[in-house]
């Protein structure tokens, strides 16, 4: 037979006319101007500070792109209807996805804002007792890069865990990022390093797990 | 029991006077919410037993009625759909669905909105310990001590007559007054605990890094068991303990009684450091009858032991060692185990510290 | 109008299974029936494994202390047992074992749209499998098959190989989707339209939407829970600054769909097996598919309701809870209408109707119990207890397995050639029905009695309900056994099967047992619905 | 199902690039072509966990990810777009030359798509030598405080979400560069034409999702504030 398919269940006279479209060049170079000119109005966005617009203004200009990426590039605009309905359907699950999850963390906020939650880490940041980053994580590492960055300064401290001991828990805490401020700085190095036995101790619980009246 | 012959309880965990042997008796309605909940838990079980006669009555009846005859077929009914029967068998569920909605989400958020004039309590999740303060009361801690004796030392225990509330230093986790409600405010330390007390009808997740609070108000006195439902690892079946309800002119003598942790007079500071053990929670993580090493290093002999650390170096545990691994425990670990211990700053005094050294000692 | 086609004209072909021999023409062949054969074996042999595993932990719990396990056996038996059954038994069993196998036969296709891929699809299975078993040797997993944060971010043992095996395995998934959605789309017979394709096809396609849609999530959750586990990333992991509840979310976006992966295609069996042997027009032929669809939509709306207390907001427990009640009526709808195509039917007690019997018990209970754990505060006191253990194996056991099982008595003859013995199916039926209610109904009254999930030790007052679900484990263990031996023996004793030995008119019957190669000799056409047995009857044939 | 059968499912005239399973290469086309669609839904999906990742990510700590953006190269990130969109067009160009039969123009454009894909992933590299070079590292190997890089808050999670967004989109500019080399020897030996080209139009369909996903990328990891 060989001239007779079926589509859906339905007859299609022509088959060799499905999905078959050729679109002039001159479209393809009007999309890409328009891409590249939609590239440059992002990047010039980012430098005129629009406060709380940027994001959505930013996030509007990369779906106009993706727009036009899909209906002239990917040939949605001439495609099978169903092809659409999968990318359109698709991109409905993600909404699904995304407005559901940000719903949930919006609405958590209550007890966040009640328990400070967040203020809670600030105040903690700001005492030096900030959740550890990085490197800081690995004990041997960060002393090794400690090390190599103090150069000759850290002997003193070495092994020293006396104060580790009689500070206890909070001390554990302290190495966190405060510490690694007073990295940054050229002068606060030794002091800094300091804290290196601190350094060495993975506290398992990070800071901020203890309730702000607890202790 | 009919089958309890076949092996007789070997680990009454909790073991209050108000549990029995009785599988049906673990389950009184002991708070105002837990009343309120068994109402629509019965509503439900009438709509869902209803449901299943129809259901099964109609299939059974059926299959009785249209089984296929010894020789060939019966002419069956060339019937395909019928829009009203299935309307109505879809609109009837909507219906009851609905219902069932708003009766559990009025339950679900009355549990959420605590009276004003709540006690506040602060319940903190550990690896397999639950810490529970009351900012109200300073100083008044409790935890759940998951010191079960091994199945052993209960045998012997038991053969000796011994087995009773003396042997375990056995403190109620959680100590309530009826009539007054209570807010509590979950957090935990390492991973996602959830704190369950089945007969408040109660459960919330401790998340770590985030706060989750919850309401209830105990109408009945007595002890009453408290588990971990969210799974945390190996010891999560030890990590239970029991909740307290007394009168609410008892409660704060109740409290602080339970909260105390002192030597008594006469009583030795090695066997007060036994208490102290025990009430840390300790043997949950060291075995301390057998050089097996469990999440934590064997504690028997460890006084004066010489261990190697994962860095390589070697150390005697000597007092000073003993007091920084209880204070900082994560400071030296011995070699071939993981940073797990929780820190017990704030929990022990030097007093309790002193004891427990003198406790380990005896450790041989 | 032909019931058998006549196929007189042509010279007799050998069967798919003799067509070519040796090893090789298996392992690198694309016919979708030998595919679905190989994957039938594979999951067949991981369900024995994860069974073996499930009668180890009930056997322990059937004293309150420690027996032969200790509390890290107990976890990582668990953990195996969980993920072995859903990853590498249930979500492939009835879609790439018999869907495989069954779809271009009921859609009268040569084969899948993507032979290869299809052959792809298995090696990447087979793959990730391997990761899996690797498992075991590299110091195995405690985490549950849910991989909650921070548990799983911190513990030892081969939890990164875990998680990247089932970042594999749901490439095999979605692999096997996209190929099925498509083949429905565009690989019918001429006159087969939607509404003249078998259900088992309409639950297949919804299946495969899901995989599609659902599958890349969990990928993308896996990647990166073993991105925080080498790196560190820091975005479910607290002690990073991460959000361990957001695990969560990522989680169940994938895995509630996935639980409906798991039933929608037992459902399908369930609408084949009682149309088939009460010789009856399935009742309510457009709710019935239609609500498949509205399934599968609507269960990517109701993640949420696995996380009533686990830190979510309240407001989004509440939206949760209204969308889980929504999707309970189509479920209603289905069992209603299968109950209803037993009226006026003429029932034959063959064993797949047994199970297609049994199911709607179970299922209906299974379902049922739901509406406990969907009304908010009430999960409050049933979350993360036993009543909810007993709950989805209801479903997934009671309703995925009875109906695989079932579908597998009823397409044994066309997938094998042999006939099994109905005497030995009706004994194997009766110890699994016995045996799964005596294990998981009394666990709805352990839940509720309190004794939580995931504990290898219990308080004393359990023992008693605990015991019998032991023992009912073990009956259950000895039907499945049963049922694998008879199940076995007739491949070598059974009587050879018919063409079309139940008389049933979808097209997968309109070819010999087993088919030739190419599935049909003449492409069928469609002029009417699979269910038409009445008219068939009514036209003189008898049986 | 009441069926009828006729006709002979032999084929006469059988073309040479149509499978044994379809009737006709517009079937064929068809189905490759939803196939690929329905794969790219399953990309789409995935790249959405890591962009809500991202937003979360952002909501918890706004402060932190403002001033670790500020760390990554703007002009590489604008670079590295204009390059992959000029790709694009010319894949797309490919496809219209497949389409018309216009070998030549077909290869020559593949060769210019490899040849901005390489740029891209050159650029990438020097992005992510950089990083490395000051320890801009994700996760637990975030080291850049000891290089004298002073960032707020929690960065290391911002670098981690940098290197895993980027990271598996330049996995999946390094797929696509294998596809299209492959598609280039097809090409070379003359498989392509009006009649079939679905194996072109399928990996231009793939390449402008990685476009799409870059397009994305570069205003939330760049340049947003």
């Amino acid at each position: 037979m060989g001239s007779q398919v079926y589509v859906n269940g339905k007859e299609i006279e022509n088959p060799h006319e499905f999905h078959h479209h050729v679109a002039p060049k001159k479209q393809y170079v009007q999309v890409l101007g328009a891409l590249l000119v939609l590239t440059v109005l992002t990047v010039a966005v980012s430098y005129a500070d629009l406060g709380p617009l940027s994001l959505p203004v930013a996030m509007l200009v990369a779906a106009v792109k993706a727009s036009l990426v899909c209906a002239f590039f990917m040939h949605l605009k001439d495609d099978d209807r169903f092809n659409v309905f999968v990318f359109v359907g698709t991109l409905l699950f993600v909404a699904i996805f995304f407005s559901f999850t940000l719903f949930d963390l919006g609405a958590r906020n209550a007890v966040n804002d009640e328990q400070k939650t967040f203020e809670y880490w600030n105040d903690e940041a700001a005492a030096g007792n900030a959740l550890k980053v990085g490197v800081d994580h690995v004990p041997e590492k960060a002393a090794a890069l400690k090390a190599a960055h103090a150069g000759g300064h850290g002997d003193g401290h070495g092994g020293d865990h006396g104060d580790a001991k009689a500070e206890g828990h909070g001390d554990a805490k302290a190495e966190g990022h405060g510490d690694a401020k007073a990295e940054g700085h050229g002068d606060a190095k030794a002091e800094g390093h300091g804290d290196a036995p601190a350094g060495e101790h993975e506290a398992k619980a990070p800071a901020n797990h203890e309730a702000p009246g607890g202790h | 029991m009919i089958l309890g012959l076949f092996g007789a309880p070997k680990a009454d965990m909790v073991g209050t006077e108000q549990m029995s042997a009785d599988p049906w008796a673990l389950l009184p309605a002991a708070s105002t919410n837990a009343q309120a909940i068994d109402t629509l838990y019965v509503f439900i079980t009438a709509l869902c037993g209803i449901s299943m006669l129809g259901v099964v009555g109609a299939q059974v009846y059926f299959m009785w009625k249209y089984k296929k005859p010894a020789n060939g077929h019966r002419k069956t009914s060339p019937i395909t759909h019928n829009g009203r029967l299935e309307f109505i068998w879809s609109a009837i569920p909507a219906l009851f669905m609905i219902v069932l909605f708003a009766w559990g989400e009025i339950g679900f958020v009355e549990q959420f909105s605590p009276p004003p004039d709540a006690i506040n309590v602060r319940v903190t999740g550990q690896k397999w310990d639950w810490t529970v303060e009351y900012p109200d009361y300073p100083g008044a801690v409790l935890s759940s001590s998951s010191a079960v004796p091994t199945e052993e030392q209960q045998k012997q225990l038991q053969a000796a007559g011994e087995w009773g509330e003396d042997i375990i230093d056995r403190k109620p986790t959680l100590i309530v007054p009826t009539g007054v409600p209570v807010r509590l405010t979950l957090t935990s330390k390492d991973v996602i605990h959830s704190f369950y007390i089945p007969v408040f009808r109660l459960k919330r997740d401790a998340v770590p890094g985030r706060y989750t609070t919850y309401w209830f108000e105990a109408t009945q006195e007595g002890e009453f068991p408290l588990f971990c439902a969210e799974y945390c690892g190996d010891e999560h079946s030890s990590m239970i303990g029991y909740v307290k309800v007394v009168s609410a002119e008892q409660f704060e003598v109740e409290l602080k009684e339970a909260t105390k942790l002192e030597q008594k007079d006469a009583e030795s500071l090695a066997d007060f450091g036994k208490r102290v053990f025990d009430r840390g929670g300790c043997k949950t993580c060291h075995n301390i009858d057998n050089d097996e090493a469990k999440t934590g290093p064997s504690l028997k002999g460890i006084w004066g032991r010489s261990e190697q650390l994962t860095d390589g170096s070697t150390i005697t545990a000597d007092d000073n060692y003993i007091r920084e691994s209880v204070l900082d425990p994560n400071a030296k670990i011995v070699s071939g185990f993981s940073p797990q211990m929780p820190s017990f700053a704030g929990r022990f005094n030097d007093e309790h510290i002193t004891a427990l050294i003198e406790y380990l000692k005896t450790l041989k | 109008m032909a019931h058998h086609p006549a196929h007189a004209d042509h010279a007799p072909e050998p069967d798919y299974i003799r067509a070519k021999k040796g090893i090789m023409s298996w392992l690198v062949t694309v016919d979708h029936k030998r595919l679905g054969l190989m994957y039938l074996a594979s999951v067949l042999f991981f369900f024995l494994v994860a069974g073996i595993l499930a009668i180890a932990l009930r056997t322990e719990l059937f004293t309150p202390g420690q027996d032969f396990m200790s509390a890290q056996t107990y976890n990582k038996v668990f953990t195996l047992h969980g993920a072995i059954m859903v990853f590498l038994f249930i979500i492939p069993s009835v879609p790439a074992a018999m869907g495989n196998f069954l779809l271009p036969l009921m859609l009268g296709a040569k084969d899948v749209a993507f032979p290869k891929l299809n052959l792809l699809s298995f090696y990447v299975f087979s793959v990730a499998a391997i990761m899996f078993i690797s498992t075991l040797v590299m110091g195995s997993i405690d985490t549950g098959w849910t991989f909650y944060t921070p548990y799983s971010t911190a513990t030892g043992g081969a939890a990164t190989m875990a998680v990247f095996a089932v970042f594999v395995a749901g490439f095999s998934s979605i692999l096997t989707g996209v190929n099925f959605v498509v083949t429905v789309h565009r690989m019918r017979a001429p006159g087969q339209t939607w509404d003249r394709l078998p259900l088992f096809v309409w639950a297949i396609y919804a299946t495969a939407v899901i995989q599609v849609l659902a599958t890349p999530v969990l990928a993308i959750t896996v990647l990166l829970l073993g991105l925080e586990r080498i790196f560190g990333v820091g975005i479910f992991d607290p002690a990073l600054g991460g959000d361990p509840v957001l695990f969560q979310h990522f989680f169940w976006f994938y895995s509630h769909p996935a639980v409906y992966i798991m039933i929608l295609p037992g459902f399908g069996i369930i609408s084949e097996l009682l149309t088939v042997h009460s010789r009856k027009h399935i009742f309510g032929y457009k709710a019935i598919a239609l609500s498949s669809v509205a399934i599968a939509i609507i269960s990517f709306l109701v993640w949420g309701h696995h996380m009533f207390v686990s830190g979510q907001s309240e407001l989004a427990g509440i939206v949760f809870s209204f969308l889980t009640f929504a999707v309970a009526v189509p479920t209603a709808i289905k069992v209603f209408s299968w109950v209803a195509t037993l009226y006026k039917g003429s029932i034959s007690y063959t064993t797949p109707m047994w199970y297609g019997l049994m199911f709607l018990w179970t299922f209906t209970i299974g379902g049922l119990t739901g509406l406990y754990l969907g009304t908010l505060s009430i999960d409050v006191h049933l979350h993360d207890t036993y009543f909810v253990v007993a709950h989805f194996h209801y479903v997934m056991v009671g309703g995925t397995v009875v109906a695989f099982i079932g579908g597998l008595h009823h397409w044994w003859g066309k997938m094998t050639g042999k006939m099994y013995n109905e005497k030995a199916g009706a004994i194997g039926a009766l110890l699994v029905f016995v045996g799964f209610n005596g294990t998981f109904l009394t666990q709805f009254f352990l839940g509720h009695q309190g004794m939580p999930r995931r504990y290898y030790a219990y308080l004393s007052e359990y023992q008693f309900l605990h015991q019998i679900s032991t023992i009912g484990s073990w009956i259950l263990a000895a039907g499945l056994l049963w049922t694998m031996i008879y199940l076995l023996h007739s491949l070598w004793y059974g009587e050879k099967a018919t063409g079309n030995y139940w008389n049933a008119t979808s097209l997968e019957w309109h070819t010999q047992s087993p088919p030739i190669e190419h599935n049909f000799h003449d492409t069928p056409h469609v002029t009417g619905s699979p269910y038409d047995f009445p008219e068939i009857d009514k036209s003189g044939a008898t049986h | 199902m009441s069926t009828t059968s006729h006709g002979s499912g032999q084929h006469e005239e059988y073309p040479p690039y149509l499978a044994h399973h379809f009737d006709t290469m517009g079937q064929q086309a068809g189905a490759a072509k939803l196939g690929m669609w329905l794969f790219l839904a399953t990309e789409i999906l995935m790249f959405s966990g890591l962009f809500l990742a991202y937003f979360i990510i952002r909501y918890f700590y706004p402060d932190m990810m403002l001033s670790a953006h500020e760390f990554l190269q703007k002009e590489a990130g604008a670079l590295n777009t204009v390059v992959l969109l000029i790709s694009s067009y010319t894949m797309a160009m490919a496809v219209r030359a497949a389409q018309t039969s216009n070998t030549p123009s077909l290869k020559r454009n593949l060769l210019w798509t490899l040849l901005c894909a390489g740029i891209f992933m050159v650029v990438k590299y020097f992005e992510y030598s950089a990083k490395i070079e000051h320890g801009m590292l994700p996760g637990r190997f975030y080291e850049a405080h000891y290089h004298g890089y002073e960032l707020v808050g929690l960065p290391h999670i911002f670098f981690a979400v940098y290197f895993t967004m980027t990271g598996l989109h330049g996995v999946h500019v390094l797929v696509g560069m294998g596809i299209i080399t492959w598609i280039y020897i097809r090409a070379s030996r003359g498989d392509f034409h009006s009649g079939n080209y679905i194996a072109v139009e399928n990996t231009g369909l793939y390449w402008h999702l990685v476009d799409l996903i870059w397009i994305f990328l570069f205003p939330l990891l760049y340049l947003v504030r």
